[in-house]
């Protein structure tokens, strides 16, 4: 009930704005160009790094809406009226994490096109496999991400901060998402990829559990 | 029996050997910055 | 009340005793242990690089649970605990990375691989660059100290997956040696043993003097807060 | 009945707070003055469950309002210094939001009433980024107007309003008193509001002094330096 209500005021925020999905896209559409750019080999070599460029653009890209998620808050003091009010903090970790993945999302829907056009690639074999995919790794980066944005937000230097925390945070679900894309991709059977896809969930799992337990303890004011 | 690669084992060892040296010698001058200021403000008290 | 580490006559004994099995481990590598033929003194290299590993993740682990503790008791010797351990941890991070791409260069040709181990270590030790920054450039506070402990708690559960996704991600790279030290020879298996006790002897003298320092600069603040 | 017990909080080297203590009655009007920057704002904060303190205990008819428990919130209600309301959004957004929060009705008929109240019905629409303070500050009281609540927490009310939002102020909690609602309002304009308590502390140092009066006040004087 009340994650509804936190996570339509996430919504309504962006509607209102609209400053995330605008600085995301146009800042993914960018890092697609510019690799379109300076990768121009042969269609083969492009097709092998493919799934490493895919997720190093959704991985820039998040870092701009996990950012933007917390200190939106710090304005007018915000924060106050949501933190003052009887809501479980854990809830609002749950509105913080669903409402990143969604941003995440709806940009995805943009930039994935885009990605697939610029560089000359085919869109993969198995969509349902790879869109599957691609959700999972989503609520990854936003489960972690949310953690440590909510995190560092009061912190002097929190632009920088985040993805210097980030990054190394979600190595193994980057190279998880890099192996199993690169099997979809290459259409290999499940079983083939069926320990990345587990790592993905373990990582999901964890974190979660980890933002939901101690996100009590990291926000304030 | 020869000692091949002791040129990397030597370098190996010095390097663990300077740098916990290093940090025991940087907390000790910290300490001692600490001491010292400590015996100045209660020699002013 | 104020006093230095070493004026207390356990921490001096303690020295000299780490220093002493210093030395024994030392004289057991160099002269007792056996040759290994393809890696020559190279192979001892392992007696340090090891027992470092060890030692970095006692003190990572140590990180976690007092970052746990820390939330529950809001007891700054829990946040002194968590970070001097980090500070330890990290340095012996990076005695792992340094030592470990020493050997490797003789005996692999090459003195970096993607290996899990070592890509592990680099990861972590990674986190924990982020860690003291989060520290360096955060305000000096309970915020501070409280979000450390959540990025302690975060990276040690990270541990674990970062090690099975490096593992099975450069699978063809696993090159580095998986000995099973209970099948080693006495003099191997025993030198060895020593010097992970050294370490480990070696860490807990280390962590009790930088706690000591910490406790003498929040004293220290409280004075200055006074006058 | 709303007790504070030796609360203290630290930020940095600083202690701001240190064994605050105090208490507000049922239906009872207190004012809680001092200096700037003496540490009004963040007692206020921490009973609101905005900030974390570094110890005391602060309760609500005997039951901790520190814990995770937060149906106990519901009584209180935190009118900041700060607007706190979302700066992208209109105000009957804003109000909108808050009833849902606070799980009471929310109908646009109610909140556009509410507007009205304050006189801010002409501006429903559009974000209050554009807001001028004195009109964030009627904001305020459309939420104190919105929900239900035994104990309303005013940090500096005053600011930023002209003499018709003085007197709608003053009206309001005129009628508040009436009804036999707790208010604990902070201001640093003595002669305001010691019209509107039963009863002053002063902060000082971290510590709260107790000062009879309000309506009544006679010791102006001490008042004065205190501020």
């Amino acid at each position: 009930m009340m994650l509804r209500v936190l996570l339509r005021k996430e919504i309504l925020l962006e509607m209102r704005s609209r400053e995330i999905l605008v600085s995301m896209i146009t800042f993914g559409a960018a890092v697609v160009l510019l690799y379109a750019f300076s990768f121009r080999p042969s269609p083969e070599i492009l097709r092998q790094f493919a799934p490493g460029l895919l997720w190093t653009v959704v991985l820039f890209v998040s870092v701009l809406a996990l950012h933007r998620s917390h200190s939106l808050e710090k304005e007018f003091d915000a924060f106050s009226l949501t933190l003052s009010a009887p809501v479980d903090r854990s809830t609002l970790f749950l509105s913080k994490w669903f409402g990143n993945f969604l941003m995440l999302l709806i940009s995805q829907v943009i930039l994935l096109p885009l990605f697939f056009l610029f560089l000359q690639l085919p869109f993969p074999s198995m969509p349902g496999a790879f869109i599957g995919l691609l959700i999972l790794v989503d609520l990854g980066i936003s489960s972690a991400g949310s953690l440590l944005s909510g995190a560092v937000m009061r912190a002097r230097v929190n632009e920088f901060l985040l993805p210097l925390l980030l990054f190394p945070m979600v190595t193994p679900l980057m190279i998880s998402a890099v192996k199993s894309t690169a099997a979809v991709m290459e259409s290999q059977p499940f079983s083939q990829w069926k320990l990345w896809l587990q790592l993905i969930v373990s990582f999901i799992i964890v974190f979660g559990l980890v933002g939901y337990l101690i996100y009590d303890h990291v926000c304030e004011e | 029996m020869t000692y091949k690669y002791f040129a990397y084992f030597l370098s190996a060892f010095l390097v663990i050997f300077a740098v916990l040296f290093g940090w025991i010698y940087s907390i000790y001058r910290r300490e001692k910055e600490l001491l010292d200021e400590y015996r100045r403000l209660s020699s002013e008290d | 009340m104020m006093e230095s580490f070493y004026s207390k006559a356990g921490n001096r004994i303690m020295a000299i005793a780490i220093s002493v099995l210093w030395l024994v481990v030392l004289y057991l590598v160099l002269a007792v242990t056996r040759i290994d033929p393809d890696q020559q003194m190279a192979q001892k290299i392992f007696y340090y690089h090891v027992p470092s590993a060890w030692t970095a993740g006692i003190a990572f682990l140590a990180v976690a649970v007092s970052g746990g503790f820390y939330l529950f008791t809001q007891n700054e010797k829990w946040d002194h605990l968590g970070l001097a351990s980090a500070e330890l941890g990290t340095l012996f991070c990076a005695l792992v990375l340094i030592t470990g791409p020493i050997w490797a260069k003789p005996i692999w040709g090459e003195p970096w691989s993607w290996e899990p181990r070592l890509t592990t270590v680099l990861i972590m030790f990674l986190i924990y660059i982020g860690y003291f920054l989060l520290r360096q450039f955060g305000e000096i506070g309970e915020r501070t100290r409280r979000v450390s402990a959540v990025i302690g708690i975060a990276a040690f559960v990270n541990v674990p997956i970062i090690y099975v996704s490096v593992k099975f991600w450069s699978a063809e790279a696993q090159l580095h040696p998986q000995p099973g030290m209970s099948q080693q020879p006495a003099d191997v298996y025993w030198t060895f043993i020593l010097s992970l006790i050294t370490f480990t002897l070696l860490f807990v003298h280390l962590l009790r003097n930088r706690l000591h320092l910490l406790k003498l600069q929040s004293q220290m603040s409280r004075m200055r807060d006074d006058i | 009945m709303l007790s504070i017990e030796n609360v203290s909080k630290r930020f940095g080297a600083a202690a701001v707070l240190n064994g605050a203590s105090m208490r507000v009655g049922h239906s009872e009007s207190v004012g809680l003055v001092g200096k700037n920057g003496s540490g009004k704002s963040t007692l206020l904060r921490i009973v609101s469950r905005i900030l974390f303190c570094d110890g005391g205990s602060i309760d609500w008819d005997g039951q901790s309002l520190l814990g995770s428990d937060v149906t106990l919130r519901r009584s209180l209600l935190y009118l900041g210094h700060e607007p706190g309301f979302y700066p992208a959004l209109s105000a009957s957004e804003n109000l909108h939001y808050l009833a849902d929060l606070y799980g009471v009705e929310r109908s646009s008929a109610l909140i556009a009433e509410k507007l009205e109240e304050v006189g801010l019905d002409s501006f429903r629409k559009g974000p209050i980024r554009n807001y001028s303070r004195g009109m964030l500050q009627r904001l305020l009281l459309a939420k104190a107007l919105m929900l239900q609540w035994s104990l309303l927490l005013m940090d500096e009310p005053t600011t930023g309003l002209d003499s018709d939002g003085m007197e709608l102020l003053s009206a309001l909690i005129a009628s508040w008193r009436k009804e036999g609602r707790s208010l604990l309002i902070i201001s640093h304009d003595n002669a305001w509001i010691s019209a509107h308590v039963d009863r002053m502390y002063v902060l000082e140092e971290g510590k709260i002094k107790s000062r009879e009066g309000g309506m009544s006040a006679p010791h102006h004087s001490d008042l004065v330096t205190a501020v």
